[in-house]
């Protein structure tokens, strides 16, 4: 069995997806730092501090430090932890978010594999780190890591439901390249590269602008990242799951935090900013020189990565039931009404301005539901009126 | 919603703002003349000796007890063909850095002006890695005085 | 200013010498209500303080606290002071929330028997000042619900001195200076 | 708890939850230890005294200068308020008069340190409520500058040792008015920003809002005060209960909420920022020339025989200083009355029932200073 790498053709199969594995760690590893030098120095920014300024010229050398003192530092293990599931959980939360990457398309044609079902690979793959952050609370012997981590699987479990709808309502409709031999439009794929080649005058942000806001959000969610840190919340659970962890192993869940970041961010650029493809599809049929097409992917990708950080500087925690409140009673009727929309225009053949208009109303529900959320917040618990015993100790 | 774009747009407003930390070891902020670190012992210039005397005014005054001063007889009083009108001088002073509060109290009864707060950096930086080195004696309590390095404030 | 507090004289004295100067106070209302218990009051420099016996404490405090005239229904402070020879004494800051009026309550307690019923029947707050007053001074407060110590470690035995007692010694430290210390460095070299 | 343990269901377990005394929310060394179904507070136990290094017992052994540096220490992020508990229960017994412009700079003084105290509570409360860092840079910028201020004039940033018995230590610098109006301006921003970055954001209210209620009669009955009682709509406050200094020479209202709940807790603190700010431009322009000390006052204070219970209104509530004189230069007893240990009697009252996250952020809202409960 042999295949084709980098013009090379006759490659062993084995020695073919060594080096693609190779390529991507070791990319991966790069970019994540970066990420981190950068979200450090952003979130400064955005409080007025200076950030890393240190090692190397303005702090650049920061990750590389940082990822030197943790890979020398000492591995604990907690006399009391379940050794197995302790060690085990940082690559079940690490190796599933790299296995992401065999999908994502960089710039066109540039990408580990093409699958022809590449958002579904996508969400099943990346969904299976919950269980290694459960085994981590569990694993622990900690309290707080306990806490984490069932907040952790409460949490994945419920936002991916928006997160896989919210692709499901995208990939419904995608409009595929005509087949040559019937001459018929056909819709819909789960193919990346087919759906961003299809957006290549019009991104999806112009059809489905709820979807993405909702995607947005469940994305956040999925990271862990504010106002949805409730399993790791500092001021809480004080790292909630990592709690325990140290050295290398601590680092492998950063890398894996981040590299899921870098992964969300470049499939929100391929399905709602139309990846590499949107704006050049306005000027010319050609896609652009794959130069100009990384840069576009990168400033598409940087946009939500920005915004992510954005958000982490701006907005307080939710509490672990207005989160479930908030995916189960109002994303996910959103989300299933947008699913039924798009569909209804599928089979009625309605014209797509209907689904901006609808993905608009949807916005204006979503926030109204926010809205009066807040004003009428659900009845709190009865407090404890009799406090006998040691009143008031 | 609306609240939380408000929230966005306050920290985008600080995001443009100049930053207000600054790289503390080598940017030090000019310190306030009246900046209280640990009390030092003031040299006298003119005649060559410290102010102070060794009267144990301060050491009864400190609430923390850090102060120890023993008092000697002057050798460069004007009975000895001196030059100095201070019939006492100090002997040996210590001062325990790690046990002062920097009240200002012993600036205050010093009857002859000899002791003062330093309002230098070199004041503040004086970290240690044994807290006996944290034990100021004459010589180290004199040094920024007799080196000019400092210009003291004292209360009137 | 404190006109005449001496436990010099007798109670009597200082109530007929003082009682002319009250009229300024809420003397007449406290008296009033406290009918039924022995008062005797005094001035401090700010507010009326009044002495109750140590038995009838809390029933007059609960007769202050429930008192349509005088509703002292916010506890400021409790603590004590030790007189030494003379005993304890508990002092309760009083204060009304709607009348907007203080009093200082003062009860003295022997230094045998340093028992006194609890507060907290009257305020909750008084739960965490009793259980200070208690581990600092030794007084014992009957019926306390939560006779925890509060400040001190739980692991030191405190139970036959008490730190705030004028008796509790302080504590011996070693004084970092001088030729305690072997100052002369060059004799004690590195390390 | 209730635990069923017939044959057909499960047996449950609550978990204790020891939280701190190292941990980053609870403001210093306090520990609570929680008894959580789930996520819900079933039972909450606090424990102090981390911190207790006897300031009372050390007051009572140092003479009245001595002691303002040990009271500068119970309560750090507002020592000048503390300060001034002290040095008034020593001017109440010695019969000290002040002179009018001590009164004044002390006035601005501690509102200086209110606002700066309250910046401290609205950047720590953030991060609490978890917005990363952004508040905290916030209410640490505007103190800082505030700070910087205290130095220019006391010559320390926290235990500023600059209240006496009788008035100040010193003047004033010469451009003190200039600078208090900096800082004034700045803080105004401080203000705007931390309006702008949490009042109306959703997610905040949704957290803070209906959370640790604690009703007026419960407030009272647990002795709390400060904004902690002014947020549950008892206008307790005691520069206008019972005014000090020169409190009654200028106008100003009580600022109260009737939640009682986190959030107006930390609206009352916002809104008394601004309140603060325009106190203290009202004693600047009352702030006449004068001495600071009054013209006959002994080299060492010797008190005469007497008591006297001092209150005055701290950023956290009411300082108290009981101070019982026998005559000579030490109090006989003096005890520091903490308005956070009153407060923190009714942590267990506001947590129970509420959630992981919520007792952190009540437990943030009641802005504890563990050097004062300690003392």
């Amino acid at each position: 069995m042999s295949t084709e790498i980098f013009g090379f053709d006759g490659v062993n199969v084995w020695v073919d997806g060594l080096v693609r594995v190779l390529l991507i760690v070791g990319f991966m590893t790069v970019v994540v730092m970066g990420l981190i030098y950068g979200e450090r120095k952003i979130l400064a920014r955005f409080q007025q501090r200076l950030g890393p300024t240190r090692t190397g010229p303005v702090g650049l050398l920061q990750s590389v430090a940082d990822a030197l003192k943790l890979v020398g530092k000492e591995d604990l293990r907690p006399r009391n932890a379940d050794a197995w599931t302790f060690e085990l959980a940082p690559y079940l939360v690490f190796v599933p978010v790299f296995l992401g990457f065999v999908i994502v398309p960089f710039v066109l044609d540039w990408q580990v594999r093409i699958l022809e079902l590449g958002l579904l690979y996508f969400v099943a793959v990346t969904g299976i780190n919950i269980v290694g952050w459960i085994m981590a609370g569990w694993g622990s012997d900690n309290r707080y890591a306990m806490i984490g981590g069932m907040r952790a699987a409460a949490q994945g479990i419920s936002y991916e439901l928006p997160l896989v709808l919210s692709l499901l309502a995208v990939a419904m409709v995608v409009e595929v390249p005509s087949d040559s031999a019937t001459g018929e439009s056909l819709r819909g794929s789960l193919n990346l590269n087919e759906i961003i080649a299809a957006q290549a005058e019009i991104p999806n942000l112009v059809w489905q602008p709820l979807v993405l806001i909702v995607f947005f959000i469940a994305a956040l969610a999925e990271l862990n990242r504010t106002p949805f840190d409730i399993p790791v919340g500092e001021s809480e659970v004080v790292g909630g799951p990592f709690v325990e962890y140290s050295g290398i192993r601590w680092s492998m869940f950063f890398l894996a935090e981040y590299a899921a970041l870098l992964i969300m961010s470049l499939i929100f650029a391929a399905v709602f900013l139309g990846g590499w493809a949107w704006p050049a599809g306005l000027f010319q049929d050609d896609p652009w020189p794959r130069w100009a097409q990384a840069l576009l992917v990168t400033g598409k990708a940087g946009l939500f990565i920005f915004m992510v950080f954005w958000v982490r500087a701006s907005v307080p925690r939710l509490r672990i039931d207005q989160l479930m409140s908030f995916t189960w009673k109002i994303l996910l009727p959103l989300m299933f009404a947008q699913v039924l929309i798009n569909g209804l225009v599928l089979v009625y053949d309605w014209p797509e301005i209907v689904l901006t208009v609808t993905g608009l109303v949807g916005v204006l529900v979503l926030v109204m539901a926010v809205d009066r959320a807040v004003r009428h917040p659900r009845p709190r618990p009865a407090p404890a009126t009799q406090l006998e015993g040691e009143a008031a100790s | 919603m609306r609240g939380i774009l408000k929230s966005l747009a306050t920290t985008l407003s600080t995001f443009s703002r100049r930053p207000v930390t600054r790289l503390y070891p080598e940017g030090h902020r000019d310190l306030p003349e009246r900046d209280r670190a640990f009390p030092v012992l003031l040299w006298d210039k003119d005649i060559d000796e410290p102010f102070c005397t060794g009267c144990h005014a301060c050491e009864r005054a400190c609430p923390v007890e850090c102060m120890t001063v023993t008092m000697t007889d002057n050798p460069n009083h004007t009975t000895n063909d001196g030059n100095s009108k201070r019939r006492k001088i100090v002997d040996k002073f210590y001062i325990d850095y790690a046990r002062c509060m920097r009240c200002n109290i012993c600036v205050e009864v010093c009857n002859f002006e000899a002791i003062a707060m330093n309002n230098t950096w070199q004041g503040h930086e004086t970290s240690v890695y044994d807290r006996a080195d944290l034990v100021m004696d004459l010589p180290q309590l004199l040094v920024q005085s007799k080196a000019k390095q400092l210009e003291e404030w004292v209360p009137e | 200013m404190s006109t005449d507090d001496n436990a010099a004289g007798t109670a009597e004295e200082a109530q007929v010498e003082v009682v002319d100067t009250f009229d300024d106070t809420i003397w007449d209302t406290v008296n009033r209500t406290l009918r039924a218990v022995d008062v005797r009051p005094e001035r401090s420099a700010l507010d009326l303080i009044i002495h109750i016996p140590h038995a009838d404490i809390i029933r007059g405090l609960r007769m202050l606290k429930q008192d349509a005239d005088l509703q002292f229904n916010y506890l400021r402070c409790l603590t004590a002071v030790d007189n030494e020879s003379e005993g304890i004494d508990v002092v309760y800051q009083l204060y009304s929330v709607p009348k907007n009026i203080n009093l200082t309550v003062k009860t003295t307690l022997p230094n045998e028997n340093k028992v006194i019923e609890t507060a907290t029947t009257v305020w909750k707050a008084a739960n965490w000042l009793e259980r200070e007053t208690a581990e600092m001074f030794g007084v014992s407060f009957s019926g306390h619900p939560d006779p925890r110590p509060l400040l001190m470690p739980e692991d030191i035995d405190m139970s036959d001195t008490y730190p705030l007692l004028k008796s509790h010694p302080f504590a011996e430290i070693d004084v970092l200076q001088g030729e305690i210390l072997g100052h002369d460095r060059d004799a004690e070299g590195e390390g | 708890m209730v635990v069923d343990t017939s044959a057909t269901e499960f047996e449950t377990q609550d978990l204790l939850l020891n939280v701190g005394p190292q941990h980053p929310s609870t403001h210093g060394v306090f520990r609570m230890v929680l008894e959580i179904d789930g996520e819900l507070v079933k039972d909450l136990v606090p424990y102090i005294g981390y911190l207790h290094r006897g300031a009372e017992k050390l007051c009572e052994n140092n003479d009245f200068r001595q002691g303002i540096g040990y009271m500068d220490r119970t309560e750090y992020l507002a020592a000048h308020n503390a300060e001034l508990s002290y040095v008034m229960a020593v001017e109440a017994l010695a019969e000290i008069e002040v002179p009018e412009r001590a009164q004044w700079i002390r006035m601005i003084l501690c509102e200086l340190n209110r606002i700066s105290s309250h910046f401290m509570f609205l950047g720590a409360f953030g991060v609490d409520v978890g917005v990363f860092g952004t508040p905290f840079i916030y209410g640490w910028r505007e103190r800082e500058r505030i700070i910087d201020l205290f130095e220019e004039i006391s010559g320390d940033r926290m235990m500023f040792a600059y209240f006496r018995a009788g008035g100040l230590a010193w003047e004033v610098p010469l451009n003190f008015p200039e600078r208090v109006r900096e800082v004034l301006e700045s803080a105004r921003q401080g203000v705007k920003d931390f309006d702008g970055l949490l009042t109306q954001n959703e997610i905040f209210i949704a957290r803070t809002k209906n959370v640790g209620v604690i009703t007026a009669d419960d407030a009272i009955e647990m002795g709390m005060s400060g904004p902690t009682i002014r947020a549950s709509g008892v206008p307790l406050d005691l520069r206008k209960t019972e005014p000090y200094l020169q409190y009654d020479q200028i106008s100003f209202e009580t600022i109260t909420a009737d939640g009682g709940d986190v959030f107006d807790r930390y609206l009352v603190r916002l809104q008394e920022i601004s309140q603060s700010i325009d106190l203290i431009e009202q004693c600047l322009e009352r702030l006449e020339d004068g001495p600071i000390m009054p013209e006959k006052m002994p080299r060492m204070l010797r008190l005469p025989e007497g008591e006297v219970y001092i209150r005055t209104e701290a950023p956290r509530g009411e300082y108290g200083i009981y101070m019982v004189s026998k005559g000579g230069n030490k109090p006989h007893r003096l005890k520091v009355r903490s308005a956070c240990l009153s407060n923190l009697q009714a942590l267990k009252q506001m947590c129970v029932g509420q959630y992981v996250a919520d007792a952190i952020i009540v437990l943030g809202s009641i802005d504890i200073v563990l050097s004062e409960v300690d003392r």
